[in-house]
């Protein structure tokens, strides 16, 4: 099976249209708008984006989705990304939604993929807690039976899009072994649901809402356990696996604007009576940029290409991708502040939102140093 | 070098430290303190008179004349205040940019100027603030646009400053300016001190990528200001010249800077900030902070890197002592400051980079949220040092002036 | 994607590993294979039947018209092919220098030219040399002082290149030259083929910093000789644009470079050398190499610095899926094959680095003492990857490229 | 006590002497006849620095001395390294010299000292086995008592200057206990017994001569310990540490003279009608090659001081010092090698010559990851 890169034409046409799309509905003053606001969620824009079947992109079209592949999906992303754009689409398409199209039950895909695609819930995923990392050993919220189902108690954290969701997603302990990765439970929650307590976490990227929730005795019924019963700990690290890829998407996005807006700054701006694209070592930082995110595309676009083609490799170049295109939005984003220099540093220009939207993404599900750590050893463990 | 009265320089030792237990904060160099807000009232109030105190004490005005408010000791004694003072992480005197006047005026100002602004400086009274940077007059300074038209013993000046640190407390101001249009470049410009309340003078923030409320940085606008010819430093048309000692000394590079045992500092501002960054910090940070069941400190590669950090502080420490000497024999160019902002601000940005990778998550979270690692300060601090390799010459500026200047590199 | 006819496919690459199998040398791949020397008689005899071979089972000279000797395959064919040489480690076809005649010749050779040349150069029959810098023409190639003066049909050579690999087995060469000493910079010089047993040629050693007796590179010298004009390529005058597309495909980025799947590879000489760095042998290398008790593969920073080796590498196979495509449409400038350059020297310097930090003192070690790690060839990597930098565009020359020819910032 | 850093007068003139005398004698013809030879050392050359007094500087007058201290002893070595002058004066006097001084007998000091300052035996340190570290796990080379002393048997690796050398001081095992420190002794041992059979290494750097050398049941006096019997594991650290010392001023004169090559030839070189130095890629590179020779020569004049006064901070001084000067030589030289393009990359050109030394320094005793480990668990002990 052929890894192909590049795009085809529905493809360039998929690009096309959400460039132009996004150019429209979340230009930076909404995009700043979005930012001061506390839920960061424009209904709006939400069910334009249902119109163009976006949110049920790759669901089946039984369940009112357009059918096309996970790659088609880090399309869109990467304009997203490219866009800055706010609001819950991360939150509730690529953390709640791809896992039930993946795990869930008829019944539960029936139930909700349809209303996400056409718009009408937000959902999220509510599964770190104190540490800030995807790791068994540190999740301790609990689920305790109660009646026919369970009840929630404990505090989950960096909870995106929180106040904007209808659903959440939330990991809970159901039962404690040896073993911290069994015991561990996905539920469909009502975010309305008495006994939720959500707090704003002021954060840097505004762009991406968190929040901490706290539960206090929330039931929830059986029915809505994703997956097996105390078999989470698998469908949460399949959901780190494709939110890394996703956000790999965003990254090329995100970098690629910064260094379009620098190379073209560095055109315009005139110092010591030339444009400062003149000086040599301007340049060569631009060049550097350049090759950084040419990589950055192609190790994200075999990425997706591995998940689509549900590769062997794809667990492999999603942790390549990812930790390349981290490190690289990072490089990036900061000599794109660099080389505008006092302008860049200002609120009013745009560098920073995409200078903390790469460090969020970088930061999500682990930064480069994690991913290496997990290169190395299935390097080590591919040699033996 | 061991001094030939022992004594005497162990009872001044115990003079500082004593000066120093009375006269710092509460708490002040413990994780407990809590550091004023910058560029609040109360800060440049205790700076201020911190400031007066340690003058008072005679424990700083180092390397300048008496006669203008200067104080004259031995150097042993000069390097036991020094290392005590730094001991306890003593902010560094002076409110506001007052050093940068004190070095300039040194230089280039006529015996008048110098005998009427050094001692308000020395003893804390004014706070001063520069208007060098032009919205398009960046790195290339010799480009600025603010005009001044002379009008009998005055000047009438119109323009506008950008990136100035202090804005909204600033007394007194320095500025460069155009004095004539039709001059060559480096020959156009003057150089002027200004007293904040006069007409036609008026400010705004610059808010900053950081976010917070209250602008560190912001604009000064003038309009038809008048300034009287006596404020300008230096010849008319050589204010290029008075603004490079201006410069070098707010890269750590100056007189009184050297004086002060300070090099490539940048003036964190007197209590506004609790030193961030620091190795035994860092070294605490990495061993509290856990992922996957191993503190950071386990990992060898953040060992490396902080191990590095450390290296360099006593790299930059080791060449303050060196170019130190240099400056006070009169063999430093002064474009070594170039270098030590250079190393200092580069350093800041791997820095804060390496934090925010270990706190990992909450790397997200600001000042502000209750949850955040310090209170947010490491974030803060990691966002700001985006603007260090930016103000007061670029890291590209920088290597230039110590390829041209000091190695000897043909200009562009 | 996948073929509509797999059983065909499958039985192709059966095809290719029995090829592979039978024509490889024997232990290739794996450590226990000695590699010729580089540049010995015995590597050269090797290239040259090795690759007639390939040519002859139709695995090479894709992208190549048929008039000229090209072989034409379906694009899935052409993958499986390549998917089986890649696996096999299988060298890059063509000797010498080849591949870039074959490259400036379909883009600027005459009917006749193509016709004559590139058919023997596909079956391995000529090692191809090349004369583009000079001593005083480096980085600034458009700077060649060795002239051509026209007498009848024929030009008259004089002058001296530099840094010619293969030296000493060239039988035929190219070079640039000024044809005329008035005309404008870029509009002055004439690109020519030239055979090495023409009189008035003559070549001598050129020993690098590596040391080996053998050296790769060498010196030309022309002492009137003579060539004739239906040598030269493209237009009299034109030579620095015919050099433009040999410098783009010695970069990795031309057609044969592309048909062959190649990119940014430099050519390390069939069966002169054994794959070094790659990233299984880094970890092998870092697990065995033990010091104070722990292997350097237990350190987390070395661990980390391989997977980012072994990120790049997939970074630059997959930008090279993406350009072998650009190239093929047409949509790609050439330029970025300086990009590929670039990364391919700059990790390979890291590389040799980190290599030398595991070995620790073996690091001193060179070829020629048996206790050497892996026969001195890390070292003598590590050393040959400050070539790699300079050599066919030296790293800036690359960045200056990637800047002004690709996002399109103003010359200097 | 108050560390100076910077040169008084004295060392001033020594500095100035040093430099005169290493450029008539040892120019890079002289350099260069000596990497072609075997052995690699020139008796003329050493009675010549005999007279000067070199290679007794730090020697009290009573042993043939010129009684000066450390710091201008780095300050000779800087020369040295500027030159990258061939030949065991580091292997005589930093290696062996300064342990007798430090740790021999008065009767030993008696016997070897005035030797060596008058230039009439050459002396080197047999200290590493196979694994090339400076550890005492991995010393397994042992002396057997036999009659009075003790007979050596094993070999050892990258011994320096050892065919040139009068004396080795062999670090052997003499018991073997819990605790591999224990139980090491070092001797003074003539070169040219039987049994002592010596194999050329074929180095990369030609100015430092290196050797496996092989001893067959070599008998040695135990009036020929230094130090105590068992006790050799300190002497080492204390080797260790000095040279360190003194490899970092070796390094600041390799770094520092290929800067100024490369700086002159930035200057000089002609290509697209300027000097090469115009370009500012260039130029930012050699400013931060400045910047890195410059807190090299810092740190190096701090951890020299500190040595010399036997500072409390000494030990972090020359970890610092040894770290940054490694690093620093090995950044300044690969630069010097690609800022001079293609000539640079010749053996003619003499470039090579000091990016070979300095690597050689940066690895002996440890290269810098060595000693951020060193620096890394000292700054943590410190904070405890």
């Amino acid at each position: 099976m052929a890894i192909e890169l590049g795009l085809n034409e529905e493809q360039s046409m998929l690009k096309t249209m959400a460039r132009d799309f996004l150019a429209t509905e979340t230009p930076k003053t909404f995009v700043r708008e979005m930012m001061d606001d506390e839920v960061g969620h424009s209904p709006e824009l939400w069910k334009k984006m249902a119109e163009l079947g976006w949110q049920g992109l790759v669901f089946p079209e039984e369940y009112g989705g357009a059918s096309m592949n996970f790659r088609d999906l880090t399309i869109l992303c990467e304009e997203m990304g490219r866009a800055v754009m706010p609001g819950p689409f991360y939150s509730t398409v690529i953390l709640v939604g791809l896992p039930i199209l993946d795990f869930g039950s008829d019944e539960q895909k029936a139930e909700f993929l349809p209303k996400i695609a056409n718009g009408e819930i937000v959902c999220t995923l509510a599964a770190l807690e104190e540490s800030g990392d995807l790791w068994a050993d540190d999740l301790h919220f609990r689920a305790l039976p109660r009646g026919d189902g369970y009840a929630l108690s404990g505090t989950k954290m960096f909870v995106t899009d929180a106040k904007a969701a209808d659903y959440m997603l939330v990991a809970a302990r159901t039962r404690r072994t040896q073993n911290p990765e069994d015991g561990i439970t996905l539920f469909m929650v009502n975010a309305k649901e008495w006994g939720i307590y959500m707090d704003n976490m002021t954060v840097m990227d505004l762009t991406r809402k968190q929040y901490a929730v706290r539960f206090t005795d929330v039931p929830v019924s059986a029915s809505n356990i994703i997956g097996e019963l105390h078999g989470g700990w698998p469908i949460l690290q399949q959901i780190a696996f494709k939110a890394s890829a996703v956000l790999s998407a965003e990254m090329v996005g995100v970098g690629e604007m910064a260094m379009e807006m620098t190379v073209a700054y560095l055109k315009d701006r005139m110092q010591f009576g030339v444009v400062i694209g003149t000086f040599q070592a301007l340049k060569h930082k631009a060049a550097d940029m350049y090759a950084a995110m040419e990589y950055s595309r192609s190790l994200m676009e075999w990425a997706a290409e591995c998940v689509k083609e549900n590769d062997r490799d794809a667990p492999m170049a999603v942790s390549m991708a990812k930790s390349y295109c981290g490190d690289s939005v990072k490089f990036v984003t900061d000599a794109g502040v660099q080389l505008h220099g006092g302008i860049g540093f200002t609120w009013d220009h745009d560098m920073h939102l995409y200078f903390k939207r790469g460090r969020y993404n970088d930061t999500a599900f682990g930064d480069g140093n994690y991913h290496k750590e997990v290169i190395a050893r299935q390097l080590e463990a591919n040699l033996m | 070098m061991v001094s030939s009265e022992p004594e005497k320089l162990e009872a001044l030792r115990e003079e500082v430290r004593a000066f120093l237990r009375e006269n710092l904060p509460q708490k002040w160099g413990t994780p407990a303190y809590e550091p004023l807000e910058a560029g609040s009232e109360e800060q440049i109030a205790l700076s201020k008179s911190f400031t007066k105190k340690l003058y008072d004490a005679g424990y700083t005005a180092f390397g300048i004349p008496a006669a203008y408010g200067g104080i004259e000791r031995p150097p042993q004694e000069i390097a036991v205040i020094r290392e005590e003072l730094r001991r306890q992480g003593t902010p560094f005197p002076f409110v506001g940019l007052g050093r940068l006047v004190v070095d300039t005026l040194l230089q280039w100002g006529t015996e008048e100027q110098k005998k009427r602004f050094i001692p308000p400086i020395l003893r804390g009274e004014v706070y001063w603030i520069e208007g060098f940077s032009e919205p398009n007059a960046g790195s290339d300074l010799a480009g600025v646009q603010t005009t001044a038209v002379r009008d009998g013993d005055e000047w009438i000046i119109n323009g506008q400053k950008c990136w100035t640190s202090g804005w909204d407390y600033g007394e007194w101001g320095f500025f460069l300016c155009r004095t004539d249009v039709n001059a060559p470049r480096h020959r156009n410009l003057s150089f002027f001190l200004f007293d904040c309340s006069t007409p036609g003078f008026s400010r705004r923030p610059l808010r900053q990528m950081t976010g917070e409320a209250h602008a560190q940085y912001g604009e000064l606008f003038f309009d038809d200001m008048r300034v009287p010819h006596e404020n300008m430093i230096g010849e008319e048309g050589r204010g290029w010249y008075v603004a490079m000692t201006t410069l070098i000394a707010e890269r750590g590079g100056g007189q009184v800077s050297a004086a002060s045992g300070e090099t490539g500092g940048m003036g964190l501002g007197l209590f506004g900030a609790r030193t961030i960054g620091g190795v035994d910090s860092l070294i605490e940070l990495a061993k509290k902070t856990k992922h996957y069941g191993q503190t950071a400190w386990d990992d060898s590669s953040f060992r490396g890197r902080i191990a590095q950090i450390a290296i360099e502080n006593e790299a930059m420490r080791a060449y303050g002592m060196r170019l130190g000497k240099m400056i006070m024999s009169g063999s430093a160019s002064g474009n070594e400051a170039s270098m030590a902002k250079l190393t200092w601000t580069e350093q800041g940005k791997r820095r804060g980079d390496m934090v925010c990778e270990i706190i990992g998550a909450y790397s997200q979270l600001m000042r502000g949220d209750s949850r955040a690692v310090d209170g947010g300060d490491l974030v803060y601090g990691m966002l700001m040092t985006r603007g260090t390799t930016i103000f007061m010459g670029t890291s590209e500026i920088c290597r230039n002036i110590l390829a041209e200047r000091i190695l000897g590199l043909p200009r562009q």
